[in-house]
């Protein structure tokens, strides 16, 4: 009995501190985003609250929970409350099977990569929800463009994850990095660029921002939404950025693994590259157009990882395995 | 085709917008530091005092009242010849557009532009000057910014 | 109205959609009904650069018809000119594009020259010349600033901005006001230049072409910025002449049609500059005429200082007398605003006020062939399109 | 305040005499539509052209088609209002040639209750230019594929730029606009 209890209640405390933590990163995500292009366009960002503006994520949260909660009257109400809840908790849930370190998780799946596939693509259907019971032309077509993007890009973020997962042997992320002597990318340059591409377009970001695109349809999805119900999809946002990265940490680059420095440092060191080159690559590009980004999707990038998982099988057949 | 495999045309912007990722940001912290505008910026208006500090110049002719396109000056003098002086002296700063032609018409220089420009106001009482809040040191109303 | 939507969507669906298109043999179903979806893209909307409304019919993401709304920023300027003197009017004129506002004056000054027959000096023809050319490089940074962030590529406007950001500093050193500037007089300018403006002016002539680079880094080659611009709000050069279309938006349908170059006014006879013409037809070669034009225009800015070094001092101002009377008559003058031809048509009874003042917004004209361009298209490609034709409301309202 | 000076311009440009058959455009039309013209006249180097409103049409189809003239651009179509004249209303055609960088300017005479050809067939932009025309001054063009209000709302009364509206508009008209349109809000 004593072992039940305090198994539950380390795990109780693992979960509460995973997910403080990332909720607090996702809220200074914000911040670091705004920073990194504010300097890339030769401005500072938030400067007002606090010193250099980081009470700044605060401040927001703040605004937000006080703001009025506006309900269209075209609206359908239950969904138009549901679909951020769904979008939150889809992509909180993520955390559970994320692998900081060799011994810090909340719960080590031994299917861990195909519960993060299909958990996000859940979320997506929060989205399209949010699109439809907005009562709103804009929402309706921001939520019909991500869920055709969404779903077609899924396809593609998992084909690329296969490669790897073939030279592992395992859908287990512990088991994954433990398998990476020499980090993944080596082996697998063409799936990691296929990954990042499809993983920009997983969580609508520039280029590839289409459901929420500002110049078009006003803000997407979420035009009629305010206070936290927007805050849960803002949040939900971000929080799905670091999963694509952590993932990309943990297939590509061999998670925690690194000289000198503990793992969890690694880990995060890595996972913020990605971060950082996220929102990067918001600071420079356009943005693609929808049937244009379809036709990447499916006339380059479907050819080119399926050519990837058939040559990586052949090689892992001749040689069997690395 | 190689160059287009390689991205290379994406990677140029990808280092533009790096390199100034490391550069001076060139923007001014505006209520906290502000930039001192140039001598010939068109602020508010306001009257000039003659040399002997004995009052202001103006005349009271009525030429910038009648030149002003947006009618927002009211004048009304007493007097004749050089010793007529003003006695209402009204700009409706809320109507003003900044043009210059009564700075420009005025035959003895008796309006001048300040530098003060910020003229957003809560009270559109306080932006109608009267011939006492004209002659007023502009720098007392400028905006401080406690840090 | 049911049956005319219908057979635009039978039209539609015969050009073909990604979806496929209707051959000649295809039975359509008739208890399928089809409703087009209606959007009303503005008047508040992020990218229709002000209170622009355009009704938008769609199928799906696709145009079938559209229909522009203006006059949300009706001002009246014309009723007003009548009742204002000719001086008066000046600063009305800033007000119609005012990004560009010393191109506006021009227009202005030059057509009640032109009914009164004034002889300006020649110095202030130079530093009027060099303000409208800057005007002109301020007022198509921000047209790429702006077209840019309705694409996508945000950072590009803040690069714009930085340098527009400049030209404001030099109009404010010369004018007094940093966007509505009211520098032309009728005769001349209203002040010569300061002594610092022109070394100023010379570094930013310097240092402009170097920042064109970092747009062109982001842009210029970019495979999205192409595949957005390329092929996208195609109009040809007899179907934009037809609509009205002028100014940098009909030269990148290839017509070679510049009124400083064709009718040159004021001193651009004795000026060299190139004529930037791309026949591209779409957004991408709008974008080009733009940019080079761009380019050009900071030569012109550099021969004006050249030739305003070389001969310093000098009246700036014609003897115009106080109470301005110009003779019976009517004019008509146009000039080469940013946007294209800017006309100011004048009839005069011989008092001090107008009696009657039309002007000939190049924007209001543009807009025309917006339609044209997005039929067809794709939602996201009208916010190109917009961008393209670069509208300003104030001067499509007036 | 419009009769008198507008008399004093049709003497001042019969004073100086101009040999008009030296323009293209005039050979042009006297060659093809021998009574079309009303009155010629020459002002700081700008034709004029006053026709007879019937020829409106047949006269752009001209000066569009010939190749020696090429107006292929309407810069723009302009109302003028004369109260004090027989013919009140003036409708003024700017026309440029982009291949001949030359400008011509046409104008029409109407009365009151007159309508004129629209030259939407000839140049499709006339269409906006004749619709701020409609706007402003209510007059009418035949043929016009949309006429309707461009720059004003569609239930605006009155005609704007008419020398007879008031600068501010008829009093009393502007509180009972807002109270119409503001009646929802208001309700709020």
């Amino acid at each position: 009995m004593d072992v039940l209890m305090s198994d539950i209640l380390t795990a109780l405390i693992r979960i509460i501190v995973v997910f403080a933590l990332a909720l607090l990163t996702v809220a200074y995500l914000t911040y670091l985003e705004r920073k990194v292009i504010g300097h890339m366009q030769v401005r500072m960002g938030p400067m007002r609250v606090g010193p250099h503006g980081l009470l700044q994520p605060i401040a927001d949260g703040l605004k937000l929970f006080f703001k009025e909660d506006i309900v269209p009257t075209e609206g359908y109400r239950l969904t138009f409350y549901f679909a951020p809840i769904l979008c939150l908790v889809c992509a909180l849930i993520l955390f559970a099977v994320i692998p900081f370190d060799a011994k810090f998780m909340i719960s080590r799946l031994n299917i861990g990569l195909l519960y993060i596939l299909s958990i996000a693509s859940v979320g997506v259907m929060g989205i399209i929800l949010a699109g439809w019971s907005s009562g709103s032309k804009y929402s309706l077509l921001g939520g019909l463009r991500s869920a055709a993007q969404i779903f077609s890009y899924e396809i593609f973020l998992g084909f690329s994850l296969m490669g790897p997962l073939m030279i592992a042997g395992s859908l287990d992320l512990v088991k994954i990095v433990e398998a990476q002597s020499v980090p993944f990318i080596v082996y697998q340059p063409v799936a990691f660029v296929i990954y990042l591409i499809a993983a920009l377009g997983e969580i609508n970001r520039v280029p590839f921002d289409l459901p929420e695109a500002e110049s078009e349809l006003v803000a997407g999805f979420h035009t009629e939404y305010s206070g936290m119900k927007f805050a849960y999809f803002f949040l939900a946002e971000y929080a799905n950025m670091i999963i694509v990265s952590a993932i990309a940490t943990i297939v590509f680059l061999a998670g925690w693994k690194g000289p000198i420095l503990p793992g969890w440092m690694w880990f995060l060191i890595k996972m913020f590259i990605f971060i950082y080159f996220f929102i990067w690559v918001r600071a420079t590009f356009p943005r693609y157009r929808y049937d244009q980004f379809m036709r990447i999707g499916w006339k380059i990038m479907l050819p080119l990882v399926l050519a990837n998982i058939f040559v990586t099988g052949v090689v892992i057949l001749f040689i069997g395995g690395y | 085709m190689v160059k287009k495999a390689l991205m290379v045309d994406l990677i140029t912007g990808l280092r533009r917008t790096f390199y100034y990722f490391f550069t001076k940001p060139i923007t001014v912290q505006y209520p906290k530091e502000k930039l001192q505008p140039f001598p010939r910026f068109r602020g508010f208006i306001r009257l000039t005092q003659k040399e002997d500090a004995s009052g202001v110049k103006c005349i009271a002719c009525g030429m910038c009242a009648r030149e002003c396109p947006s009618q927002c000056i009211e004048v009304k003098g007493e007097g004749k010849g050089k010793e007529r002086y003003p006695v209402v002296f009204n700009i409706d700063f809320s109507r003003c557009i900044y043009c210059g032609f009564c700075v420009e018409v005025c035959p003895v220089g008796g309006l001048e532009f300040t530098s003060f420009y910020e003229g957003a106001e809560y009270d559109l009482e306080w932006l109608h000057f009267d011939i006492a809040k004209l002659q007023e040191d502009y720098k007392k109303w400028e905006r401080t910014f406690k840090k | 109205m049911a049956k005319k939507i219908e057979s635009k969507v039978i039209d539609v669906l015969k050009r073909g959609t990604p979806f496929g298109r209707l051959e000649e043999g295809d039975v359509f179903n008739e208890n399928l009904k089809i409703e087009d979806v209606w959007i009303n893209m503005g008047p508040q909307h992020p990218s229709t650069h002000g209170v622009l409304r355009l009704v938008l019919a769609l199928q799906g993401e696709r145009i079938v018809d559209m229909e522009v709304v203006i006059g949300y920023l009706h001002r009246g300027t014309e009723k007003l000119a009548e009742f204002r003197t000719y001086h008066q009017f000046i600063p009305l004129t800033d007000r119609l594009d005012y990004l560009a506002s010393p191109a506006m004056n021009f227009g202005y000054v030059l057509a009640v020259e032109k009914l009164a027959g004034i002889e300006v000096p020649i110095r202030a023809e130079y530093i009027r010349v060099l303000m409208a050319e800057l005007a002109r490089i301020s007022s198509h940074l921000l047209w790429l600033a702006t077209h840019a962030l309705d694409i996508g590529a945000m950072t590009v406007f803040l690069y714009c901005f930085r340098e527009r950001e400049m030209i404001l500093d030099l109009f404010e050193m010369a004018t007094g006001g940093r966007l509505i500037t009211t520098y032309y007089r009728i005769g001349g300018v209203a002040n010569d230049l300061p002594d610092y403006f022109l070394d100023r002016c010379e570094e930013f002539c310097e240092i402009f072409p170097k920042r064109v680079e970092d747009y062109d880094a982001l842009l210029y080659s970019n495979r999205i910025w192409l595949s957005r611009t390329v092929n996208i709000a195609k109009i040809s050069a007899e179907k934009g002449l037809a609509l009205g279309l002028s100014g940098p938006s009909i030269r990148g349908s290839g017509v070679n049609w510049d009124l400083r170059r064709s009718n040159p006014y004021s001193v651009y006879d004795k000026l060299d500059f190139e004529v930037a013409v791309f026949d591209g037809c779409d957004v991408y070669a709008r974008y080009l005429v733009r940019r080079k034009e761009m380019l050009e225009s900071c030569k012109i800015v550099k021969q004006c200082i050249e030739w305003l070094k070389k001969n310093p001092g000098g009246e700036v101002q014609a003897k115009v007398p106080k109470v301005f009377k110009p003779p019976v008559g009517e004019v008509y003058q146009a000039v080469e605003a940013p946007k294209g031809e800017l006309g100011f048509y004048i009839v005069s009874d011989g008092s001090q006020r107008p009696y009657r003042l039309k002007i000939r917004a190049p924007s209001f004209a543009n807009l025309m062939s917006l339609p044209e361009m997005c039929k067809g298209h794709l939602v996201a490609d009208v916010v190109a399109a917009i961008g393209s034709i670069d509208v300003v409301l104030g001067e499509v309202d007036r | 305040m419009a009769e008198e000076p507008i008399k004093d311009r049709e003497k001042a440009d019969s004073e100086v005499p101009i040999d008009f058959s030296k323009f293209v455009e005039v050979r042009k039309i006297k060659e093809k539509y021998p009574e079309a013209i009303v009155d010629l006249k020459y002002f700081r180097d700008e034709l004029t052209i006053v026709l007879k409103k019937e020829y409106l049409l047949n006269v752009c189809f001209l000066l569009r088609d010939d190749p020696e003239t090429k107006y292929n651009f309407l810069t723009e179509v302009i109302g003028v209002h004369y109260p004090n004249r027989e013919k009140p209303f003036e409708v003024v055609y700017h026309l440029y040639s982009v291949e001949y960088a030359r400008r011509v300017r046409l104008k029409v005479m109407l009365g009151e209750d007159e309508e004129v050809e629209s030259v939407y067939p000839v140049w499709p932009s006339a269409n906006w230019y004749e619709r701020e025309c409609f706007d402003m001054f209510g007059i009418r063009f035949t043929n016009h594929p949309d006429l309707r209000r461009i720059l004003l709302p569609e239930d605006w009364e009155g005609y704007p730029l008419r020398k007879d509206y008031p600068l501010e508009g008829p009093p009393g008209y502007r509180e009972k606009w807002l109270k119409e349109h503001l009646s929802l809000y208001n309700k709020l």
